[in-house]
């Protein structure tokens, strides 16, 4: 019973993602215009609409697939550095499930994991630095947890979603030590990191494309 | 927000259709948004390519031409450009000598050009990047982004690309691209924010009565805020920071920067205050450079970027270019 | 109102003492406001002399130098200068062929020229005279002020310098100056207002929703005020009225100039408009310039400037200038 | 009785209009910061405070001189449209006064026209153009015409400074058809010219040091 999760299923992820942060572009771009720059909203709509139109137009077979051509069009096409850092975690994601034609949660789990540490390998943050990593490594915590404590998919899911959540909130009183905000030094605590935003929105879509 | 463009979305475009028009000299592909010299590159010389977000007129793009650039890879407003930009920037100027990466050191382009010069290593492409982290207003420190780069890189782009165009060796070319970074400091303030197009709003408030010290070109607030006061003393503040950073002697290499919406008349003013004081220190302005280079969109402020010259330098610095924006000895 | 100067009184003066400090190819009279090539005069080649309020750098002193101005007067901020400074310029430039004075067709400026020249001739210096008054925007009539100069006096400047360096008499480099004028129009559209440092308010209020249409470089509010609009939209009204004034055929050398506190990037994207609505008419954009040239202060907002070219104009146009703000060909 | 019109009189109008100007400088730099470029105040006023300062230090002995020498010191210093217009409009009332130590109403009447004259000559504007020339003009008329009905300085200079004002302020409704105001057209409308309001300064300036 649930949802297969083939190649549809994370094609219907990054569906849903483009959704939720186009939904929430503004706000994306507010938490970055008071740490950073004011274009991660921007940025990753762009990216993500990219990813959405380059699967429906190639339309891989396998999960791993689309993961890897999703990630490859965020690379193309979003630049700054979310771009090669989310292009990052979703090919190393792709790259993890191999060629299967549907994933087990455990094997989903493994993939977010190694998402996390192709992240970690570009941009050398560690968790505390009020980066995405502060959203995704949580995330792929608690998902390898609910797996390995057997819960079903949806409840996993959103134990990965709501850790993402905690962790994004948990950025607001960090101090910045990597990225753009990182250039503010004290002055960015009080305020939430967007790429840890902008994690927990990657996250809170895949539980919901998992409970449709 | 008032700005004189057709659309958020399509305005780095735009602004390409029309430095194409204007620059018979270059050639411009404004789908792939790549700035080339017209000319094409030329075998035996390392070709230089450098890049980053949009919004800083004239860097890059104005700074292609004989004597600096090969090409430039303008990304949207302030994101840096992705690898495909650079990797094709790259394979179309290497005259066989290899090309040289003139990176700012923000972690979006260090992250693009890294997987862009490994994406071009793939196609045969010998590639070396320098990194231009020259201001002082952040602290470096091996577990942050460490400084980022601004003024310094034009620096960088013109007295690298002059040795380029002597035909030097690639590795030599990046020698002397580093050398400048290595000998040079910037500091900028803000006397009012930026507004990105796309974001509608600037990018922090500053009343009347403040002034924003230290801050970036992609308008990140400083890294403090201040009573605004007169010119002098903002300069101070600037010149102060980098020559504690960097004790100033000899013969220096000066630029005092518009932001973008600051006039020419006012950065001579600044320039006057920074020269007096930059020489009070001992130091000698040997060479200067007054006007809007590294600019962030309507930012109204200014930076001041000083360069420890030696004769290498300024005799590079003195060769022949001829870009947009930059344009001596031809 | 917030601007990187000391005070409204020294606001010329010290950006003069920064100019000097600049450009060692600049000689700066700073207390008698005159800025003169350091080379001094050629014999027998005539001398140009212009000048104007400041505010609209680099407007004219960032003009002094090989192939155009030998000598700039800059009075008060949008202050046409005093007769002394003139008369002391021109009598300081003649290389005994005579001088040129360029003057923008203000009250001001004509009247204080005009004396300048009675006493220079006093003094035994040939002077001509020619006024340059290419802005459409205003009505010409015998019975009022006539048209405004604006952009043209750079097209003047430079054109009648390269005549001048070649030894011409100054009958002949008159007649050229006067026949650019002629065959230029101009035309200025502001988004923002801008602040003279003394007054320390803007010169007119302009809501986010509103443009103002023939706008003045001294902050004079425009012949109307219109919606705010896309760059295509306010170009096409500069465009339209200019070509309504001149009908544009043939080679045109075309000016998109940033009155102060628009970016670079904005001026790009105008001039892709600009190009592309001239050609349109099929004329062709042969020569161009894009950038701060003929400002006003902080003011937001662009000017289209067109010059039909001949053979002569255009190979003047191309010949080697060396001045702070202009340079090319050495 | 009243006043002697000697070099000491012309100086110390020089100051008070000096003071007068002063006191009216930023009410002069809006009006000219409505219909023109914002510097009528500030012009003026560092012209007539360098010609009181010249002034004090050459101490000219004769009205005529006093009046060349506040006018050339207007041309050397103001710049702008109003520096050579009122320049000239003193020193050809000076050269009407010629060398004499004192000067009569009638003299002074002549002098007045000889300058508002010299404005006419070198600016070419017209009554009803809405320039200085629409304070200037009534109040030599009036002066004029006082002084030939036999009325006393006291009487004639409130004449003359009456008829500035009212001039000055009859330029509000005008279309201005010279000096920087006429680029304006028909927006010109509704504003006073401010040099027709500095023009009516003068004038009460001279009133005022006649009735001290
Ligand atoms: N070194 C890094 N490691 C992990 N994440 C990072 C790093 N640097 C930046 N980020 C993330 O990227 C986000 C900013 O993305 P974006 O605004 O699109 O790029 P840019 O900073 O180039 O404008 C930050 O909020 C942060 O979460
Ligand atoms: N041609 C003219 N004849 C007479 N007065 C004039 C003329 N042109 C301008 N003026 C006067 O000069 C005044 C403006 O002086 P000012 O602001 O000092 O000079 P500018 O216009 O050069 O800035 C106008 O208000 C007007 O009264
Ligand atoms: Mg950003
Ligand atoms: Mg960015
Ligand atoms: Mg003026
Ligand atoms: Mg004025």
């Amino acid at each position: 019973m649930g949802t297969p999760m083939d190649a549809e299923f994370f094609t219907a992820w990054i569906g849903e993602a483009a959704r939720a942060v186009r939904a929430e572009k503004d706000r994306l771009t507010r938490l970055d215009t008071a740490i950073g720059d004011g274009d991660h909203g921007v940025n990753l709509d762009r990216g993500l609409t990219a990813a959405a139109a380059a699967l429906a137009e190639r339309r891989p077979a396998a999960p791993g697939a689309v993961l890897a051509l999703a990630g490859s069009t965020l690379i193309r096409k979003v630049g700054g550095a979310s771009g090669p850092l989310y292009g990052t975690a979703l090919r190393e994601a792709g790259r993890a499930l191999g060629e299967g034609a549907e994933v087990s949660p455990a094997e989903l789990a493994r993939a977010l994991e190694a998402a996390v540490d192709g992240v970690r390998g570009l941009g050398a943050a560690a968790e505390g630095d009020k980066t995405m990593v502060d959203a995704l490594a949580p995330a792929a915590g608690a998902l390898a947890r609910a797996v390995r404590e057997g819960r079903d998919l949806a409840a996993a899911l959103e134990a990965a979603a709501s850790a993402a959540e905690s962790g994004a909130e948990a950025t607001v009183p960090m101090e910045a030590r990597k990225g753009r905000a990182s250039y503010l030094g004290p002055r960015s605590v009080g305020h939430e990191d967007p790429g840890a935003a902008s994690g927990a929105l990657l996250l809170r879509a895949l539980h919901t494309v998992a409970v449709r | 927000m008032k700005k004189l463009i057709n659309s958020a979305e399509s305005v780095v475009t735009d602004a390409l259709r029309g430095l194409a028009a204007a620059h018979p000299r270059l050639r411009v592909d404004v789908e792939n948004r790549i700035v080339f010299r017209a000319a094409g590159p030329r075998p035996g010389k390392v070709g230089l390519v450098s890049g980053g977000g949009s919004g800083h007129e004239p860097l890059h793009a104005g700074f292609v031409g004989y004597g600096m650039l090969d090409a430039a890879c303008p990304g949207e407003i302030f994101t840096s450009p992705v690898p495909d930009q650079v990797v094709e920037a790259s394979t179309a100027v290497d005259g066989g000598a290899g090309v040289l990466h003139v990176v700012k050191n923000y972690t979006g382009d260090v992250l693009n050009f890294r997987m862009a010069a490994e994406l071009a290593a793939e196609e045969g492409v010998q590639v070396e990047s320098v990194l231009v982290d020259d201001d002082v207003a952040v602290r470096d420190s091996l577990h942050t982004a460490g400084r980022r780069g601004t003024g310094a890189t034009l620096f960088v782009e013109k007295i690298a690309g002059a040795l380029a165009e002597t035909g030097a060796p690639l590795a030599e070319v990046a020698r002397v691209a580093r050398e400048v970074g290595e000998r040079s400091r910037s500091f900028g303030v803000a006397l009012s924010a930026c507004t990105v197009p796309a974001a509608g709003r600037p990018s922090f408030d500053l009343s009347e009565a403040e002034a924003e010290l230290g801050v970036g070109i992609h308008g990140e607030p400083g890294r403090a805020r201040a009573a605004m006061r007169g010119a002098r003393e903002l300069v101070a503040v600037a010149v102060d920071a980098i020559c504690e950073d960097m004790p100033v002697s000899g013969d220096l290499l000066v630029m005092v920067n518009g932001m973008g919406a600051t006039p020419l008349i006012e950065l001579y003013v600044a320039f006057a205050e920074a020269a007096g004081q930059l020489e009070a220190r001992g130091a000698r302005v040997a060479r200067s450079l007054v006007g809007n280079y590294v600019t962030s969109l309507d930012m109204q402020g200014f930076s001041v970027t000083v360069c420890r010259l030696s004769d290498e330098l300024a005799r590079l610095w003195d060769a022949p270019v001829e870009t947009p924006a930059l344009r001596w000895g031809r």
